[in-house]
């Protein structure tokens, strides 16, 4: 609970500071405030506790997610401090968005009541929407605010209609009475039926088919560092949230629901990774691949309770590449139009540093040992085989094959010299080279010891 | 002394060789491999003392994951291999000047430490960890210093990187799919576990899928004459000499232990592709113009045997199999170092275009005839000793089957001879071809005398594992 | 009210809630015009507003109302960011159709 | 009797070749070639000490170095077996190669890789004495291969010319197929009998289903080595080699491997009678077949090389009627009197510079009184006049056909009628009428000298006294052979009476019938052959070898051929075009699905409605 106002007061005080002027000390403070809270956070590690009639609670799971959160928005906003150099009077409203995108965040798996939750995808929906759409002149910016804003707010309804009837069933917005309700009382049909809406909504945030459409786009038009954020912190906690709603839900579904969420689980899987075969910009390659990792994610929703630990693994391995590959597009593509593979044709010959490590940022996601996201797939697939789902990780093993062209495509182009526009003056960039390595490298220390993570639960 | 100290030094070498520069590059990669190679030597020796050399530490507790090293008979064997060719193969790239070297031999110092990590891995999971990183420093070394055009070169290794990591998935879901039967990755449980016929029949064909590329078995092998052409010559021989053992290492390690009650027609399915195999290699290689592809294809050929005498599972097949496993190792590097040397000299690897360098470079010529009888299991060579004892095994097994796989030693000879006498015969046609440098010499004298020291005494080698 | 509820039965609540809901649907489905979008949206939400009140009144749980609150600021602030966007849009191309936003694509 | 001075037999061959091989350049011609035939001669004393000893004690001596391959029922020593067989060959081997090795000091006296010749040569030497010497079937093996790999680098001695590597080549492919016959005969063997020691395998062995199956292995081995049907037609090709090779090797020592192994195994080939049926009418044939195309070469080196094939066809003959001791003993006695004819068409060859074409020779009598006598010593032995060892031999060999069956007896007698012809064909082409060479080659025509023709004289002598080791009713060959062959059962004539009588005088007259039609064809009429071209007939299917080796081309090679581009160029990229499919299918559905990502937002919510619709569905409706 701490967390959550500490982070509130830094957002209030970033917009403060910028009333001061003291615009030069904003990033460095939310840095510091940011370790603060993650600080405050993991004190709560071992309790567990719930606040305000239960509208916020306090486990060691939201803790978990929480934590990771704070890191992505830690790395998010120190990226920012050199993607907004040209529109540094901005930087406030930039960083305290981003802020409040990590409120809502906290309040999408934090929650104890579907008010939180639905006030939490809000927040996180609203701040996305200004970011997306945050480049004014740009119109593709505009472009993806728009789309993002109309789906977006298309799934909301559809969320919040189903959040009535689910109220009409239980009479209660509270996580826990819902349960008790839910498995003891015969419950209207109204109650699957709203549960189905607000899944249909979800699946809409974490980009599962048949709702992904509108990622590639929104992912390409957005200002990069948007997409960053929607790659990385948005789609993390979307997971997390879908995942904390189905504890709930997926007992009191009817049988043949475990068959359609595997459906779309392998629907999105080979979408995901088959349309980011011929993509030529990287954004776009970004999000498919985010598309067809959300079909892990949902893999591992699927599988339960017992799947947490994989979960949250596979979730910091996806996020944390994810992060650690944007830095490095940041880097490339600073002075860019647009963001096109060719751009990083002979990158490794300027910066052989950075073109290994935005390679194993997506041999990471590709599943490569001994990276983190190869261990992250290992464990999905070997719950997933104890739980019987052979045919979800059949595909899932083919995808991961598909999937493996598209990223080493991206890698080859930085190792391709030849034709290489060598006049390209990589522009230094601190913090982005900073950002890449610290990630990759937490990357590759949860890759060397996944027990660091999984041992957590 | 541990076995695992060969990995680190592999690793540590690896580094060194990156932070050095491009000129010192290949000297501390061949310390680094010499090292190893006396130290894997001395590791022989505590082995067969009796001493226990193995490394084992819980990794990962869930899902249960150990780091568990072993050396037994058949890892040692594979380590020596791997220690052994590997500072014989740095030795035989003296002869090029590559570019960036540095990264060159960190790369093979670092893929050197895969294979010997596959070799040595006796939990499952770790196993195909080695097994994976095998693969990333061979794609880049064929990839960054291949040959002919970027474009090709790229698809070329785009397609063997691809193939070869999609068999290994599948692997990776049959390992899965036993640790939820076993609960652990560990060899030791997994050589124990009861399959039925028809969970061993999708683990045997999962493996195999992995396995049947990586060797290549017909009809997976597409990728392979294609990327032994295009990978500059030490990654060839790193392919071709260590690499593709990695396959059938595995499948007597881990495939025929694991799904060895898989049913009699997959398996008879499997030696029959086995065998096809030698002979389809064979006729191609017989109608092969560029030297390289014809390797590339007798390696196939040879490799099928060795294949179809491991599948054949009894005790004969698998020893063969090792020994086959060394001699074709060695015959392998050193035929793609001549064909290297020719290269240097006559720049092409057309056939057509070489010739009369027999009456130039006698002593280059008896090397080459030395391994390429070795090659084609002229007895006396120890590439005898592994086609024997692999024939052998089929024939116990099922006499047609050693009378087919045997149609390669004719072949073997046919195609052989022919390259012989239209690379190295004939008259010369005012090509100017240096004998061997004593660098060169050296290279080939030891490959030789390995080959033939242990065709006469092969027990040096197969006391190892042979009880 | 209550006399009301159970003259007209909470069923037909739900049906009236789910038609809006559609009607808010398909308004976003088949008009291109930004703004009439924005109102479907509400619609959308709106019905989703009358289910919580009918339910809450139904239910005897002021919760439900509450909870329309919060739907009414968050339709607020969303649509005030939707109207920015569309500012934004039109300054640059001078348009609110929104089949004219077609550059990303692919 | 020592194990060193046995070992060193093969020793001193090992390292006639290793010096040669190392050092032979830097030594001068002399000395290499010196180093070389004394190697071959002190291997020849040790042998003769060997045979005295066994000769005396009748103890075979067994040598076990160690232990070679070891799998899980039986092992396989590296050691070598002593008897009475190894006897005999050991001595014609390293007796003849020395006085091949001490002619080819001479013949090959201008060649730039002399010394290289030697390494071959003395190689070859060694690989035969383990050939003859091995413990059991595996290092027999090694033998076997090792000699056809000497074989092959000395057919293939002047490697520029590249018919002559082809020739090399199709040996050693030639001999791999029977090796390929040895191989699965060991494997079948080791699989029934659990040793592959001989002597374990004389106690041991017995009859099984799948004897027959080694037996006939060994057999197709045997044909390989040996050049008989269908697989001799390497041979002749072989005749590219110098012509000392062709002497040591391709008459005298090598090709007799399968006669010899068959001997070795004769316990085995003794249970598996069909097979041993198919030996005899394999050899008969052969020997037939051969002799027939003898009759219309030209080329002098060509119709030994048939002659032998014929010669060799007649020994399997009497392996296949169980008669092993008679093909031991014709063996020897066709070792001199090949030996010395090659040895003499050498000389001959020598002589004129190089041409081996016999329509180019004659006269040559007057010239070359050493050559012309051993030749013709040689050629009366090769054709079974009496007393020479050829009559003996061959005679016993007649004689066992016609107790067997009368056809095969037929079919035996008629080649050695055409023997006689063919041979006194190519003596009198050879060295009588005029000279039909060039002028300069006249100019040059000489007798060779005393380090050719000394080995000349000693093998005309051999050739005409050899026949007494196994004179017919007082054999010491029969009885020195007896430990080494388990069944005496084939019938032997050594108690001659009036039937054996006739027969002699059959084989002598029909010999006699030979020299008399040649005498007649070309002394008397002078009848030059004619060019291959011009034939017509009987004699084209003779001069075109039965077109065996077309048939081969077109049944083998070219299939061949044929399947490796198939395969090279379709149904590879066939394979290859399936696995990229793989890859092809999800890249055309990425580009199917980039066309429906059109960018329109209608048609991204219409999709999700729909998806809506669907899921609601599936859930609710779908039971």
């Amino acid at each position: 609970m701490s967390t959550l106002i500490a982070l509130a007061s830094l957002a209030v005080l970033i917009l403060v500071l910028e009333i001061f002027n003291l615009r030069k000390t904003i990033v460095p403070l939310t840095l510091v405030g940011l370790l603060v809270a993650l600080g405050l956070n993991i004190c709560d590690f071992n309790s567990v506790d719930s606040f305000y009639n239960n509208m916020i609670v306090v486990n060691k799971s939201t803790v978990l997610f929480n934590s990771l959160f704070i890191v992505l928005t830690f790395f998010i906003v120190a990226l920012g401090q050199s993607f907004y150099k040209e529109q540094y009077d901005k930087i406030s409203d930039y960083t305290s968005l981003k802020i409040f995108l990590l409120i809502g965040a906290y309040c999408m798996v934090s929650f104890g009541n579907l008010v939180m939750f639905f006030l939490g995808l809000e927040i996180l929906s609203i701040t996305l929407y200004i970011l997306a759409g945050s480049d004014r002149t740009n119109i593709k910016s505009n472009e993806a605010g728009m789309k993002y804003f109309l789906m977006g707010s298309f799934a909301s309804g559809f969320i919040l209609f189903g959040i009535a009837l689910i109220y009409g069933a239980t009479a209660t917005f509270d996580m826990h009475q819902i349960v008790l309700a839910s498995t003891q009382l015969a419950m209207p049909k109204w109650f699957t039926v709203g549960f189905t809406l607000m899944l249909v909504g979800l699946l809409f945030k974490i980009a599962a088919f048949p709702f992904h459409f509108w990622a590639p786009d929104v992912y390409q038009g957005s200002p990069l560092l948007t997409t960053t954020t929607m790659s990385t912190l948005a789609k993390v906690a979307a997971v997390a949230a879908f995942y904390k709603l189905s504890e709930v839900f997926f007992p009191a579904m009817p049988t043949n629901f475990v068959n359609l969420i595997a459906f779309l689980i392998v629907a999105t899987l080979i979408i995901g990774n088959v349309m980011a075969l011929k993509q030529n910009n990287i954004k776009r390659l970004m999000a498919y691949s985010g598309i067809s990792h959300a079909g892990f994610m949902l893999m591992a929703i699927l599988l339960g309770k017992t799947a947490e630990p994989y979960l949250f693994y596979y979730m910091a391995a996806y996020a944390i590449s994810g992060i650690a590959a944007f830095s490095v597009i940041l880097y490339v593509c600073q002075d860019k139009k647009e963001e096109l593979v060719i751009h990083f044709r002979g990158f490794a010959k300027h910066k052989p540093v950075l073109a290994i490590t935005l390679s194993l940022a997506l041999l990471s996601m590709a599943g490569i040992p001994i990276l983190a996201g190869f261990f992250g797939k290992l464990f999905l697939f070997t719950e997933a085989l104890k739980q019987g789902f052979y045919i979800t990780v059949i595909t899932a093993v083919i995808t991961s094959i598909i999937s493996i062209y598209y990223y080493i495509k991206v890698i080859i182009v930085m190792f391709t010299y030849k034709n290489a526009d060598t006049h390209t003056v990589y522009q230094k960039n601190f913090m982005y080279s900073a950002v890449a390595v610290a990630a990759i490298i937490i990357n590759l220390i949860i890759g060397f010891c996944p027990s660091i993570i999984i041992d957590l639960f | 002394m541990n076995c695992i100290i060969i990995l680190l030094i592999y690793v540590l070498g690896a580094v060194a060789t990156l932070a050095s520069n491009s000129k010192n590059a290949a000297k501390t990669a061949l310390v680094t491999s010499l090292i190893n190679a006396v130290i894997a030597l001395i590791l022989t020796g505590e082995y067969l003392n009796g001493n226990d050399v193995s490394f084992t530490q819980q990794w990962i507790s869930n899902p249960n994951i150990s780091l568990s090293f072993v050396v037994d008979g058949l890892s040692l064997t594979m380590l020596l291999l791997t220690t052994l060719l590997l500072p014989i193969i740095i030795l035989a790239s003296f002869n090029t000047l590559y570019s960036k070297a540095n990264q060159l031999y960190s790369l093979v110092l670092f893929m050197a430490f895969a294979m010997a990590g596959t070799f040595l891995a006796q939990d499952g999971l770790v196993y195909y960890i080695f097994w994976e990183l095998a693969l990333l420093p061979i794609f880049f070394i064929g990839l960054l210093w291949g040959s002919d055009e970027w474009k090709i070169r790229k698809r070329v290794m785009v397609t063997f990187f691809m193939y070869t990591f999609a068999g290994s998935l599948f692997m990776l879901a049959a390992f899965a799919y036993l640790y939820t039967l076993t609960g652990s990755f560990a060899w030791s449980d997994l050589s124990k576990v009861v399959l039925s016929t028809k969970e061993a029949n999708y683990i045997f064909l999962a493996f195999f899928l992995a396995y049947g590329i990586k060797i290549p078995v017909f009809p997976l092998h597409t990728w392979q004459a294609n990327t032994y052409e295009k990978s500059p010559t030490i990654g060839t021989m790193l392919l071709s000499g260590i690499m593709l053992k990695m396959g059938i290492y595995s499948i007597l390690r881990w495939q025929m232990p694991i799904a060895g009650n898989v049913s009699e027609n997959i398996l008879k399915t499997v030696i029959v592709l086995c065998i096809v195999g030698i002979i389809y290699a064979s006729l191609i290689a017989l109608r092969s113009n560029n030297l390289k592809r014809l390797l590339a294809y007798s390696s196939m050929a040879h490799v099928g045997l060795v294949a179809a005498g491991a599948y054949v599972g009894n005790s004969t097949g698998y020893q063969g199999s090792i020994i086959q496993m060394v001699a074709h190792g060695f015959v392998v590097v050193g035929l793609f170092y001549l064909a290297d040397i020719i290269y240097k000299r006559y720049d092409t690897y057309e056939i057509k275009e070489m010739g009369g360098i027999r009456s130039q470079a006698p002593k280059f010529t008896t090397f080459f005839l030395i391994i390429m009888f070795a090659s084609i299991g002229l007895p006396g060579t120890f590439g005898f000793i592994g086609e024997f004892t692999l024939l052998f095994a089929l024939s116990e097994k099922e006499l047609l089957y050693a009378v087919f796989a045997g149609t390669s030693i004719i072949l073997g000879a046919y195609y052989m001879l022919k390259m012989f006498q239209n690379a190295v015969l004939g008259s010369t046609e005012n090509k100017v071809f240096a004998e061997v440098t004593t660098k060169e010499y050296f290279v080939l004298a030891v490959i030789c005398v390995v080959l033939i020291g242990l065709g006469i005494y092969p027990k040096l080698l197969t006391d190892l594992f042979i009880q | 009210m209550e006399q009301v509820l159970q003259q007209i039965g909470i069923d037909q609540y739900i049906y009236l809630a789910i038609l809006l809901f559609c009607i808010g649907a398909f308004g976003i489905l088949y008009r291109r015009n930004a703004i009439v979008m924005f109102m479907s949206i509400e619609i959308m939400l709106n019905a989703a507003n009358l289910l919580l009140v009918a339910f809450s009144t139904y239910h005897e749980d002021a919760n439900g109302q509450v909870f329309v609150f919060f739907t009414m600021a968050v339709a607020a602030a969303e649509v005030a960011i939707g109207l920015a966007i569309l500012v934004a849009i039109y300054r640059n191309i001078g348009s609110i159709d929104i089949d004219k936003l077609k550059k990303l694509k692919g | 009797m020592s194990t060193t001075i046995l070992l060193l037999t093969l020793i001193f061959p090992l390292v006639g070749t290793l010096i040669n091989g190392f050092w032979g350049k830097h030594l001068s011609k002399k000395v290499s070639g010196t180093i070389a035939t004394m190697a071959i001669a002190a291997s020849f004393v040790t042998s003769c000490l060997f045979f005295a000893y066994i000769q005396g004690s009748q103890e075979p001596v067994k040598i076990v170095l160690f232990e070679w391959m070891k799998f899980n029922y039986f092992s396989i020593d590296f050691g070598f077996y002593f008897d009475q067989l190894a006897a005999l060959w050991l001595l014609f081997i390293t007796g003849i190669g020395t006085l091949i090795h001490l002619y080819s000091t001479s013949y090959m006296s201008h060649d730039e890789n002399f010394s290289k010749f030697f390494t071959y040569l003395n190689f070859f030497v060694f690989f035969m004495l383990i050939l003859v010497t091995g413990s059991n079937l595996a290092m027999m093996f090694i033998g076997w291969e090792g000699v056809g790999l000497c074989s092959y680098l000395l057919i293939g001695f002047w490697y520029k010319n590249q018919d002559y590597n082809n020739a090399a080549k199709k040996a050693f492919i030639m001999n791999r197929i029977g090796d390929l016959g040895f191989l699965v005969g060991i494997f079948v063997t080791g699989y029934l009998f659990h040793t592959l020691d001989f002597i374990e395998l004389k106690e041991q062995s017995f009859l099984a289903p799948t004897l027959g199956i080694a037996t006939m292995a060994f057999f197709i081995a045997a044909t390989g080595k040996s050049a008989q049907l269908p697989l001799y037609t390497w041979l002749p090709d072989a005749m590219a080699g110098p012509t000392p090779v062709s002497a040591l090797i391709h008459a005298a020592t090598m090709v007799t491997a399968g006669i010899f192994m068959i001997t070795r195994l004769n316990f085995l080939f003794d249970l598996t009678p069909d097979v041993q049926h198919i030996i005899a009418i394999i050899g008969a044939a052969t020997a037939l077949m051969a002799a027939t195309i003898a009759l219309v070469q030209n080329d002098i080196k060509k119709v030994l090389a048939y002659s032998t094939v014929s010669q060799l066809g007649l020994m399997f003959l009497a392996l296949g009627l169980g008669a092993y001791e008679v093909a031991v003993f014709h063996v020897i006695t066709h070792a001199f009197f090949k030996a010395c004819l090659f040895l003499g068409s050498g000389s001959v060859i020598h002589a004129i510079g190089g041409e081996q074409d016999m329509r180019h020779m004659g006269g040559l009598k007057k010239h070359m009184k050493i050559t012309y006598a051993t030749f013709f010593i040689a050629t009366i032995a090769i054709s079974g006049f009496p007393p020479l060892s050829g009559f003996f031999s061959k005679d016993e060999i007649l004689l066992t056909a016609f107790h067997h069956n009368i056809v095969l007896w037929v079919v035996a007698s008629l080649a050695s009628i055409l023997t006689a012809f063919y041979m006194f064909r190519l003596l009198f082409l050879t060295f009588s009428n005029k000279f039909r060479g060039t002028e300069e080659q006249e100019h040059h025509l000489h007798e060779s000298p005393s380090a050719m023709t000394m080995p000349l004289i000693i093998l005309a002598v051999l050739a005409a006294v050899g026949g007494l080791i196994s004179i017919p009713g007082n054999s010491w060959l029969n009885e020195f052979l007896k430990p080494v062959i388990k069944n005496n059962a084939a019938s032997h004539p050594h108690v001659l009476g009036t039937t054996e009588y006739m027969l002699m005088g059959l084989a002598v007259v029909g010999a006699l019938v030979g020299l008399m039609v040649a005498y007649f064809k070309y002394i008397k009429n002078k009848q030059v052959p004619v060019n291959d071209n011009n034939v017509s007939g009987l004699q084209k299917l003779f001069a075109n070898k039965y077109y065996l080796d077309d048939i081969y081309q077109s049944l083998i090679v070219h299939p061949l051929n044929f399947f490796g581009s198939f395969f090279k160029n379709q149904i590879d990229g066939l394979i290859n075009g399936i696995v990229l499919s793989f890859g092809r299918v999800p890249s055309e559905l990425s580009y199917q699905g980039k066309k429906a990502q059109n960018g329109n937002i209608g048609l991204y919510l219409f999709a999700f409605v729909i998806g809506v619709c669907g899921l609601l569905y599936y859930l609710f409706m779908c039971y």
